[in-house]
């Protein structure tokens, strides 16, 4: 039995079987979803290091034409399936208790898993088209979760998000038509064969359409403006799930892959590449310091790591890979703690505003707690996985002569602590306001949830070197270092 | 029914009328075109969506109220799980059929099965969405 | 056949121009109602029956969402005050991008002679030569969209799914169970 | 030329996303320009004197295969158009939702959107 298309059919068939049951049993949406998700996170550490093409429907090759849909595992892919299950499962464990002060949990339930098995989709597809399918079903499960809580703030930044969302699907269908006008084909790897690095002016500008897709769909910063309100706006664990792997799954991920699987990566759009990656970096991080909402904050933080990522991917050398893509694994880990942890401070003090928090370490030391390893995580205090791969992504820059870059990438780190600094300071460690007295500490299994976060931002940390790179990232790096040769092995000639 | 609250919510007589016999025409239009779709234009999705006008007709010319007994909003929300959970049922027999070594799909052939389904789920679906409206 | 497609064209052009530019949100639901059943007629000098069906049920109920969500609301477009710097910047930006399109668009291969013609490599043209063998469907379109590529029409049902669900999500009557009076914090 | 025509209907909706100020009218910009891009993969499909791609029984397989359509774009845009179709669907009920909070479809009136 193969493995690989089961990652998008159990988070499929669990959304279409959740509202069927879940109005009978109250319990049930909550067990089911954790179990599915746990299911898939299983299923992900047990393809780690492998890698199989699957032909759906049994339509494979031709006399060398892909006639049908194909899925590729490699190790890029199966190093996002990882990242998305993990903390998707952390989610739903997050989720169980914290989403009882909404209504209609089936619903929630039902889209969260739509959203996780268009990720999934994404992640594993190796068609241009089904790529826009899928990337449609999880984002159109993001915009109605970014809703989910119907208040007017909500409304309209999931209004927002729909719009530009939209636009970025647009775009990117218009690119797929251009492929195929120039092409007749659909199949990435095959794209890939008859592209062989010839960029005539139409593919040229199907290659701007993705560009400026993915990027909407990854915020990066000319495209940013729905990030920093869609966001703060969705309950907790979606905004850990927007931010930890969303923006990554469908983002970045599938603008690296046509970037580099497809397309070739060039000088040119090397420079572009690190241009919005240093450009995400700095301006995002300047605008977070002066936020007093903690959300918000959290939210335009995600641009300027993200900004990392594609900086470090964009090097193309093979050490700025393997930083970029820790980075971003890293950033996976730590943003969803630390909504995670807004979402507990939201939960028991009902505010989202920095002023209005304070000594809350004493009243909630598992949150206080985790939120100082996640703070330190994302600062780049040495033990702690950040700033690992922070150092990758500098000493890479670095390597490729790029010392401005490597610059930019220390100062915004600096920021960064400072922006920290100030979270902790006046939520966790200031005076005790009167108001907060009453507070107690988040219930059991969503302590567990953060504590299984903070687990992983240490042990990454500290056993990078070892075990980290050779099972995830080394085949993952190697993917995009392969760079047009992914057609060849995906199919074999 | 109650004859004056449909009277408010709906329209005037002589549509009403033309409706009553329209409607089952729609219908059984909708249902050739899902079964012909594999020989004729249209098919699965254009027949569902036709079935789903039928109900769309009923609701705008008879009101929310009439419609709602032909087809509760509970039972329209499960038959849509019903029918996509179906279809990813196909697909995954289909799946097991080729692990097996016949290189075949067998299930997947069976397009008036696969045809069918995706129409009822979308008919609903649609008609779900009218509500909202 | 090409004049016809153009005039079809033009007039899509012109239902579009009226549809953003006029002042009566109803009206406006009604020009992109002509433009979607434009889109279906060109479908059809297109030789796409099977789409042009499709666009026409899809735009009986895109328009019958749309006019039920216009009616009897804000029927006047309120857009009294724009700035007129920022119009004048979009329109002379999107001209730009419209003639470097164009520009672009000169290098595709000519109207009517589609990819299967000029390359050999297609998987179209597996479709068409052996589609009623693999599949026993006479209608091609059928046979990619529910054998060859029946991926992605399960993505296409789930996409409608999700989006129901999400709608019905969205417009459920209460959406939290307590704490309800901070909405007007 | 006609793939011209089809990027100006394309960018006339691009014009309405972005300058109008009515939830509906954006809703109404994005719908155009699906529609463009639907029409434009159809044309790329289309071959000269062309015939529909459904076989009958009366043209034998190798004419067939010299005159007929590509079906590959076709099933691609009935695709889009249900996706399109979904997107609408769920945009209109946040516009719904939007208006009864605010009496309004203007989104200067409302709260954040402005930025």
């Amino acid at each position: 039995m193969n493995i690989i298309p089961l990652f998008v059919a159990i988070p499929l068939g669990m959304a279409f079987f959740i509202p069927m049951v879940g109005r009978k049993a109250r319990k049930l949406p909550d067990l089911l979803g954790n179990l599915t998700t746990l299911v898939l996170l299983i299923m992900s550490l047990s393809v780690i290091g492998k890698s199989g093409i699957y032909w759906m429907g049994g339509w494979s090759p031709r006399s060398g034409i892909p006639i049908g849909i194909n899925l590729v595992l490699d190790g890029l892919s199966g190093f996002i399936l990882v990242t998305v299950s993990l903390v998707s499962f952390m989610a739903t464990l997050f989720s169980v208790q914290y989403m009882e002060q909404y209504t209609s949990k089936l619903h929630y339930y039902s889209l969260f898993l739509l959203m996780v098995a268009g990720m999934n989709g994404v992640v594993l597809s190796g068609d241009m088209f089904n790529i826009f399918v899928f990337l449609e079903i999880a984002s159109i499960a993001s915009y109605a979760l970014v809703g989910f809580g119907c208040r007017h703030e909500e409304l309209e930044a999931s209004f927002k998000y729909l719009v530009l969302g939209s636009i970025a699907s647009i775009l990117i269908l218009f690119g797929v038509a251009l492929c195929y006008a120039m092409t007749g084909t659909l199949n990435m790897a095959h794209l890939g064969q008859l592209i062989r690095g010839d960029m005539n002016p139409p593919i040229l500008l199907a290659l701007t359409f993705f560009l400026a897709g993915f990027s909407l769909k990854a915020a990066l910063v000319p495209f940013h403006a729905w990030l920093p309100d869609a966001h703060p706006s969705a309950p907790a664990p979606i905004s850990a799930m927007l931010s930890g792997v969303l923006i990554k799954a469908i983002g970045i991920y599938a603008l690296i892959r046509v970037i580099f699987n497809v397309f070739g990566l060039t000088p040119l759009l090397s420079s572009i590449l690190t241009t919005l990656g240093t450009l995400s970096m700095i301006v995002s991080v300047l605008l977070a310091i002066g936020q007093w909402d903690l959300k918000r904050l959290l939210a335009y933080h995600s641009i300027s790591q993200i900004g990392y990522v594609i900086l470090g991917i964009g090097l193309g050398t093979p050490l700025g890979i393997l930083g970029g893509l820790f980075h971003l694994i890293n950033h996976a880990a730590f943003k969803s703690l630390l909504f995670l942890n807004a979402g507990a401070i939201e939960y028991t003090t009902g505010t989202r505003e920095l002023e209005r928090m304070g000594g809350l370490n004493k009243k909630m030391p598992v949150t206080g707690s985790t939120s100082i390893i996640a703070s330190m995580s994302i600062a780049g205090i040495p033990p702690f996985n950040g700033f690992w791969s922070k150092l990758i992504i500098i000493m890479a820059c670095v390597n490729a002569g790029r010392f401005g870059l490597a610059g930019w990438a220390v100062f915004v780190s600096i920021m960064t602590l400072a922006s920290f600094m100030k979270v902790q300071k006046y939520a966790f460690f200031d005076e005790l306001k009167k108001a907060r007295e009453r507070v107690k500490e988040v219930p059991a299994l969503m302590c567990f949830s953060m504590i299984l976060l903070a687990i992983l931002c240490v042990t990454m940390g500290l056993l990078w070197h070892s075990w980290v790179v050779d099972l995830f990232l080394g085949p993952a790096r190697d993917v995009l270092v392969a760079g047009t040769n992914y057609a060849a092995t995906v199919l074999g000639n | 029914m109650n004859g004056e609250k449909n009277q408010q919510s709906g329209m005037t007589t002589i549509v009403r009328t033309v409706c009553r016999w329209v409607v089952g025409c729609i219908f059984l239009f909708g249902v050739y075109i899902v079964l012909y779709g594999h020989l004729t234009p249209g098919g699965g999705f254009a027949g569902g969506v036709i079935i789903a006008c039928a109900f769309v007709l009923l609701t705008l010319s008879f009101g929310k109220e009439v419609s709602l007994t032909k087809l509760s909003k509970g039972v329209a929300s499960e038959l849509d799980s019903v029918g996509a959970l179906m279809f990813l049922i196909i697909a995954l027999l289909g799946m097991w059929t080729i692990w097996g070594g016949n290189s075949s799909p067998i299930l997947f052939r069976n397009i008036i099965l696969v045809w069918t389904f995706i129409s009822s789920v979308l008919a609903v679906f649609l008609y779900v969405t009218l509500p909202l409206a | 056949m090409i004049e016809l497609l153009g005039l079809l064209l033009i007039f899509m052009i012109i239902g579009a121009i009226i549809a953003v530019e006029t002042r009566d949100l109803l009206a406006s639901v009604i020009c992109v109602g002509a433009v979607g059943f434009g889109a279906s007629i060109a479908f059809l000098l297109l030789r796409a029956p099977d789409v042009a069906i499709i666009q026409i049920v899809v735009e009986v109920l895109v328009l019958v969402i749309l006019i039920r969500a216009t009616i009897s609301r804000d029927l006047t477009a309120i857009s009294g005050d724009r700035e007129f710097f920022g119009m004048v910047v979009a329109i002379v930006l999107l001209f730009v991008v419209f003639l470097f399109g164009m520009r672009v668009f000169e290098h595709l291969p000519p109207f009517g002679q589609p990819a299967i013609e000029t390359l050999a490599q297609s998987p179209a043209r597996v479709y068409i030569e052996s589609g009623l063998r693999d599949t026993g469907a006479a209608n091609l379109v059928t046979s990619v969209l529910l054998d060859y590529r029946a991926y992605d029409t399960l993505g296409e049902a789930t996409v409608l799914f999700t989006a129901i669900l999400g709608a019905l999500a969205i417009l459920r009557k209460k959406a939290r169970k307590r704490k309800e009076d901070r909405e007007e914090e | 030329m006609l793939y011209a025509l089809c990027l100006l209907l394309f960018v006339v909706g691009l014009y309405g996303v972005v300058t109008k100020k009515n939830v509906i009218k954006i809703v109404i910009s994005l719908v155009i320009m699906g529609y463009a891009v639907n029409l434009f993969l159809i044309m790329l499909g289309y071959r000269e004197k062309g015939v529909a791609p459904i076989i009958d029984q009366t043209t034998e397989a190798a004419k067939f295969a010299q005159t007929s359509v590509d079906p590959l774009p076709q099933a691609l845009v009935l695709t889009a158009i249900v996706i399109g179709l979904g997107v609408t669907a769920l945009m209109v009920a946040i516009c719904i939702r939007l208006y009864e909070r605010y009496g309004t479809f203007d989104i200067t009136e409302m709260r954040k959107l402005k930025g």
